[in-house]
């Protein structure tokens, strides 16, 4: 039990119980306050596979820009859906089982793999080469192409969402 | 300084993926459901990183892949959740299982 | 080096006007006629400095300025495509790039530019005019622009390629290609008011009568092409392939080859520059806008026929010695040639309107440089085809002025009268002055007014070579020619410029824009200078103190020099020539001077029937109509058209239908209800039972839909691992 | 290295030293060390506070014609600490039916989220909280938890002016988010690193000479972001009573109140390091404490003209901050980084004086061109009236 472990071990619990509360709790506002402190685990755990840059990525990216969205969301369509009837839907055991069913037997497969637990880290504790991380994505030969679809991809998706959002002048559209 | 194996971070992943996937699966509330599809990318997330943090960090591979898996994570949320409000708009309802208009 | 890109080049710029026109510019007026003005200028440019290159290189005829590139691959050669510069190509670069620059700067002001859109004018017919409001509120009737203004000016910048093509290349081919966009693009000038049927006529007549020549022509240059297997110039006229032609004997009654090539050439030209059988056509082109007619029948067309044969001297003379009898093609030359001469001459006597007696004598002055060339006088024919194109370009481009003012004064009076029929004009000469004057210059250059004039020079030229070749009846027949050029020409300027206003058009005209009196002015210079490029060393008194540079610089072209043989000068063609021009001039006054209006032509009383005879131009149309046309219409419709296309073209493809149609309904019936609809509905059928089976479990959930893949998933996942593992 | 050239480190030093002394782990060390560095930091910055609330009293006093603050110690200079006590004091009250975690959540968010970024701020040479590679990202992180705070407020506080104030905010914040970080990646590029150390120790030239559009667009999206005049339409007390803070009392409403003023300061601070050349200066590398007197000059201008914008300008309408945002300064950010990153290539990097007189070049190009542009867009011309023009007769 090194500190690192129990830092893990402390940061990946508490994850896994946020992200129970997140689909778990009835009121969607507490659910998405769960999902933040959700993505800050992650993060953290970003931070323990010594990828500083994707931390503060994820800071930025998911509790700065999608948690809000969320939020948003969530405050947005308030009182649909009274907070004390069932969140869950009538076939909500099958989809348990399935899951779990997942689950284990993800891990079971994983079970068989030889180097599942090993230990010795390839990168060093410098954490990762963001230069060479932009000359991947701007070089030809490397991740030009989908560095550039993804791009275009986020472009479709903000006209999208604000066309799709946006309020039809007169009357329901 | 570092002793933690691998299959701990493997496991966080499925574990975060499950709980993910099961909020997708059977929550009513679509934006419930977009929250679960968030675990799920994060959980790919968990997932790249490690693998890439423990057996490929020479290549860049997987860093390209969670930086594409966090463009893909931004752009399904403002659709969906756009989706999702104009949906609310018209039929008043954020109940997936009300949104069942292509029943057979 | 420079100077070939530079020959290469000078084609290119109205080319490219026309495209640009044609593609973008034809909405804006002003910008397609600077489009077509830059590409004229262009050219003109290059061609001035090639010109004077040229010039001032020494043995230029033996060793001309030749740049070509292969262009098709035929067998197992390549047709060149190539530029050639020497004396003949400058001399007719010169003039042709001069008069083409006028007329598109004439053109300008001829189609009334910056005048306001007519009231009622419609594309396809001449403007109609405008009225216009002034600022004191009375409103009179204006000029109006052309509608197709930009189209036009597409077109002539087209012509203008076409003819600077043919003059500067160096092979039959691409002269004929020229040849032919110039046949094409006088069809569209001609037929320009399109809305007009005598235009239409006209046109088509124009093109198909060229048409006639210029199949022979084609006939005459693939012969050449198969016997020596080339066509550029620099190895057709080679000393051993002029053997070629000349030793062999063609098919066609007991010619030579050269012979025979030389003829079907001589017929191209014919229908080209409308000589005689074929002359019909150039009359009627007058249909056209005036600068159409200067362009055809001065600058470019009709010239472009002289200059081929000119050009093929070398091979309708091969095997001719001079001083000796002359080659079958070189008579029929001087004979037509002559002929033309004289039967345009008398024609032109009888025609009141402006542009028609211009276009016969155009044609008899073509027969003049035909006929020269018949007896062999190369360099005077050359000649005469230069001045003649300077002074009938000033004349056409003046009496589109004269008619201009004439349709300015039917305008602002409203009378219903022909503003090109001469005898509605007169005493023009203090209203229109810029006109007058340089139209008069013109005239006397045409009716070859001694000393001054180029006409004077290039005509004594003429009628020397023929007198001293010693061929009387030509000698005697252009002498004559010119009498009537002479006397017809004095009616023409008498008529429209002197004495009295016949109507009050006529008191109402005034002066042209500078943009029309410009190019006469620049022109009725040329008119008189050129001639004093070509004043014979013989000549009495004047004789050497010019040297005769155009006959040497252009004579060279023929090896030993044809017609210049002929040292001795006799004074007889030249005192001929002087009375003939001024006898005829005088004649002219004292008869036309008197005429006043509505009074018929004196000459009327004086010829009586034969007057009508030539009125109506010898009745050539109304015979052509009856030995040609009616026969063709009649092989057309009844022949071809009744009986070989309806009855049995047609009734072969009827039964063909009707077989079609049977068999047709026998598969609807037998195969294709019965079998093809049947499986096609019962496929639709099963299909559709399925879907109602089916549908049931699209609950339209997606959640549904996920929880079964997963479940799926999750059962095989399971399954493939257990046999994998081989725990199964 | 003597305490007076640079007190902050000789100080570390020492104690370092002392615990080591103790017998010490070298990682408890380092994480005490640091433990001590971030403890001092953030007392530094909520004391600041105190002097920056009586700067502020005072001026606004003496912008309005005021005296401002006088009554309490020499200048009214004790009146800070008296407001303190008061709230202090003062009865915690936390309203019915708040929704409880993110109520008590939001203040400490406010103010952490400032505090935080004083962690990668180089306050000289030697002095910094931590370097870490990617400084301006993790600026731009921490704004975002600053958002999380007052959204948490806006909800916690089930109070409708509460939400709509958090909106407003919310809304206002995202938006200049998006032209700041574009414009923050001009420094980026110019100095090759997302640290802020290397940010500074670049400059030779100050960035602001080398894009002052830039610089422009980064201290207007600066004083949105911490939202006060002109762009306070978060508490715009006319409108919606005081905004996301209404619910609060004592010394939460005192942690939003720290936290606006921290907050300020902050972004000066920012902008001195990211646009002014920080802490560099004549014989700064030699004398690291004259880093501190550079710094703090430069962020004390910075702070001024702040200041002065607040005291002086109008309230702009909610319509009016988006338009501005989203038609003047996102377009101005996107061009002016892209030339920039044109000229930069182009531009080679020996010569200072060239470069220097290229990007003014430049700038001054966008800012006359944008400036037309604008004048031409926002001049309000009565619509020309449209008549019909008679068809030409004969035209096709």
């Amino acid at each position: 039990m090194t500190p690192m472990q129990i830092v893990f071990l402390l940061v990946a619990s508490v994850t896994l119980a946020s992200a129970v509360m997140v689909v778990s709790t009835r009121r969607m506002f507490h659910a998405a306050l769960w999902l933040i402190l959700t993505l800050l685990g992650v993060a953290i755990l970003f931070a323990l596979l010594e990828s500083r840059f994707f931390t503060i990525v994820q800071v930025v990216v998911y509790v700065g820009a999608i948690a809000i969205l969320v939020l948003f969301a969530v405050m947005l369509t308030r009182h649909v859906m009274s907070e004390d009837q069932p969140q869950l839907n009538r076939s909500w055991w099958i989809a348990s089982l399935a899951t779990i069913g997942l689950f284990t037997g993800m891990v079971l497969v994983m079970r068989t793999w030889p180097i599942f637990t090993t230990t010795q880290r390839a990168v060093g504790p410098g954490g990762e080469d963001l230069q060479k991380l932009g000359f991947a994505f701007v070089d030809p030969s490397g991740f030009m192409i989908p560095f550039e679809i993804v791009s275009v991809l986020l472009l479709a998706a903000l006209i999208g969402a604000v066309f799709i959002a946006a309020e039809r002048k007169g009357g329901k559209g | 300084m570092n002793s933690i194996p691998m299959s701990w971070y493997l496991v966080f992943s499925i574990g975060l993926f499950c709980i993910g996937l099961f909020g997708v699966l059977a929550r009513k509330n679509a934006v419930a459901i977009i929250m679960g599809l968030e675990l799920m990318l994060n959980a790919v997330n968990v997932n790249l990183l490690a693998f890439w943090s423990y057996l490929y960090a020479d290549g860049m591979s997987g860093l390209v892949f969670v930086t594409i898996v966090f463009a893909v994570a931004a752009a399904e949320s403002a659709v969906g959740l756009a989706l999702i409000i104009s949906a609310y708009r018209r039929r008043n309802t954020v109940i997936a299982e009300d949104m069942n208009v292509l029943k057979g | 080096m420079a100077t070939e890109i530079l020959i290469w080049l000078i084609p290119l710029p109205p080319l490219v006007a026309f495209f640009l026109i044609a593609l973008f510019a034809n909405r804006w007026r002003g910008l397609s006629h600077y489009l077509a003005l830059s590409g004229a200028g262009l050219s003109w440019l290059g061609s001035m400095v090639v010109f004077f290159t040229a010039i001032s290189r020494e043995e230029l005829s033996k060793n001309p300025i030749i740049s070509s590139i292969n262009w098709l691959p035929t067998a197992d050669t390549w047709l060149k495509l190539g530029v050639q510069v020497d004396p003949l190509t400058v001399v007719t670069l010169f003039f042709v790039a001069w008069t083409v620059l006028m007329i598109f700067i004439y053109s300008v002001g001829y189609h009334n530019y910056g005048q306001p859109l007519g009231d009622h004018d419609h594309p396809g017919l001449p403007p109609h005019g405008a009225h216009l409001k002034d600022e004191h509120g009375h409103e009179h009737r204006v000029p109006s622009v052309e509608p197709m203004y930009s189209r036009f000016f597409g077109f002539v910048a087209l012509f203008a390629f076409g003819m600077f093509t043919l003059v500067l290349t160096d092979n039959l081919l691409a002269l004929y290609v020229g040849w032919e966009i110039m046949g094409l693009c006088s069809y569209l000038l001609i037929g320009f008011w399109f809305g007009k049927d005598s235009a239409r006529k006209a046109a088509v007549k124009a093109f198909l009568t060229t048409r006639i020549g210029d199949m022979f022509m084609l006939i005459g240059l693939v012969s050449l092409y198969k016997i020596t297997g080339s066509l550029s110039y620099s190895q057709i006229f080679s000393e051993a392939s002029l053997q070629l032609l000349t030793s062999n004997a063609s098919p066609i009654m007991g010619l030579s080859w050269a012979g025979f090539i030389g003829l079907m050439l001589f017929i191209g030209t014919v229908g080209k520059s409308a000589q005689f059988p074929l002359h019909v056509w150039l009359p009627d082109a007058m249909e056209g806008p005036t600068p159409v007619s200067a362009m055809i029948h001065a600058a470019t067309m009709v010239s472009a026929g002289v200059y081929l044969v000119i050009r093929f001297f070398p091979i309708i003379s091969a095997g001719w010695v001079p001083g000796e009898a002359l080659t079958t093609t070189m008579t029929v030359m001087a004979f037509i040639g002559a002929f033309t001469a004289l039967f345009a001459a008398t024609i032109a006597l009888a025609q009141n309107d402006i542009k028609r007696v211009l276009a016969y004598s155009t044609i008899s002055q073509l027969g003049y440089m035909v006929a020269a060339l018949g007896v062999g006088a190369y360099g005077a024919a050359a000649f005469h085809l230069v001045t003649h194109a300077f002074f009938k370009a000033l004349l056409f481009l003046g009496s589109g002025s004269v008619i201009h003012g004439m349709e300015h004064g039917v305008l602002h009076t409203g009378e219903e009268i022909d503003p090109q029929d001469m005898y509605n004009m007169g005493g023009l000469r203090n209203k229109m002055p810029f006109t007058f004057w340089t139209f008069l210059i013109g005239g006397l250059a045409l009716a070859g007014f001694p000393l001054v004039t180029a006409g004077f020079w290039s005509k004594d030229e003429i009628l020397t070579g023929s007198f001293s070749g010693g061929f009387m009846a030509v000698f005697i027949t252009l002498a004559l020619a010119a009498l009537l050029t002479a006397f017809y020409t004095m009616r023409q300027i008498t008529l429209t410029f002197l004495g009295q206003p016949r109507t009050h058009s006529a008191e109402h005209a005034h002066e042209s824009k500078w943009t029309m009196t410009l190019p006469l002015v620049i022109l009725s210079v040329f008119a008189v200078s050129v001639g004093w490029a070509g004043i014979p060393k013989a000549f009495p008194v004047l004789g050497g103190l010019i040297p005769p540079w155009f006959e040497e610089f252009v004579g060279s072209m023929i090896e030993s020099g044809h017609g210049e043989e002929v040292i001795s000068h006799s004074l007889v063609p030249l005192a001929t020539s002087l009375v003939v021009s001024l006898g005829g001039l005088t004649l002219g006054w004292l008869v036309y001077s008197k005429v006043k209006s509505g009074q018929p032509d004196p000459l009327q009383k004086a010829l009586g029937k034969i007057y009508s005879v030539l009125k109506n131009k010898y009745y050539f149309d109304e015979l052509y109509q009856f030995l040609i046309i009616k026969p063709a219409f009649w092989l057309a419709t009844s022949f071809t058209s009744e009986w070989l296309d309806r009855s049995i073209i047609d009734g072969i493809l009827h039964s063909f239908g009707r077989f079609g149609l049977w068999v047709g309904r026998g598969l609807r019936n037998w195969f294709d209800i019965p079998v093809v609809n049947k499986t096609g509905d019962s496929l639709a059928e099963g299909t559709r039972g399925l879907g109602s089976v089916l549908r049931v479990i699209q609950t339209g959930r997606v959640q549904q839909y996920m929880v079964i893949a997963i479940a799926i998933l999750v059962l095989f996942g399971t399954i493939f691992f257990l046999f994998s593992s081989g725990l199964l | 290295m003597s305490f007076i050239t640079d007190p902050v480190a000789f100080l570390a030093n020492w104690l370092q030293g002392l615990l080591a002394g103790w017998g010490l782990s070298a990682e408890w060390l380092n994480f005490l060390m640091l433990l001590i560095g971030a403890v001092v930091l953030a007392l530094l910055a909520l004391f600041w506070t105190i002097f920056l609330i009586w700067v502020e009293r005072k001026g606004i006093g003496r912008f309005q014609e005021r005296p401002g603050p006088n009554r309490v110690g020499p200048f009214g200079l004790f009146q800070p600490f008296a407001d303190m006590l008061k709230i202090f004091t003062k009865e915690l009250i936390t309203p019915k039916g708040v929704d409880w975690v993110p109520y008590n959540l939001a203040p400490v968010l406010i103010v952490a989220s400032t505090i935080m970024i004083w962690a990668v701020l180089p306050f000289n040479s030697t002095t910094s909280g931590t370097n870490i590679s990617i400084g301006i990202l993790f600026v731009v992180a921490i704004g975002s938890l600053g958002e999380m705070g007052v959204i948490f407020g806006g909800w916690g506080s089930n109070n409708k002016y509460a939400l709509l104030g958090s909106f407003r905010v919310l809304a206002q914040l995202i938006s200049y988010e998006v032209p700041m970080v574009l414009v923050l990646l001009i420094p980026v590029m110019l100095s090759g690193s997302m640290a802020l150390n290397e940010v500074v120790n670049s400059q030779h030239i100050w960035n602001i000479v080398l894009a002052p559009v830039a610089g422009l667009i980064y201290f207007i999206c600066l004083m949105a972001e911490n939202s006060r005049a002109p762009f306070d339409l978060a508490e715009a007390d006319s409108e919606i009573v005081a905004g996301v803070n209404i619910e609060y009392s004592g010394l939460k409403f005192g942690f939003f109140y720290v936290g606006d003023f921290l907050h300020a300061f902050t972004m000066a601070l920012l902008f001195a390091t990211v646009f002014l050349g920080g802490w560099r200066g004549p014989y700064a590398e030699q004398y690291p404490i004259l880093g501190f007197v550079y710094y703090f000059l430069k962020t004390w201008v910075v702070y001024f003209v702040n200041l002065w914008m607040r005291f002086s300008l109008p309230r702009f309408r909610i319509d009016q901050m988006m338009a501005f945002n989203w038609k003047i300064l996102t377009p101005m950010a996107l061009v002016i980084l892209m030339t920039t990153a044109l000229l930069d290539k182009l531009l080679p990097a020996g010569q200072p004086i060239l470069r220097v007189g290229g990007f003014l070049v430049l700038n001054v190009i966008l800012l006359v061109g944008i400036s037309l542009l604008l004048s031409k867009l926002l001049s309000r011309r009565p619509r020309p009236v449209v008549a019909p023009t008679p068809r030409p007769v004969a035209r096709r």
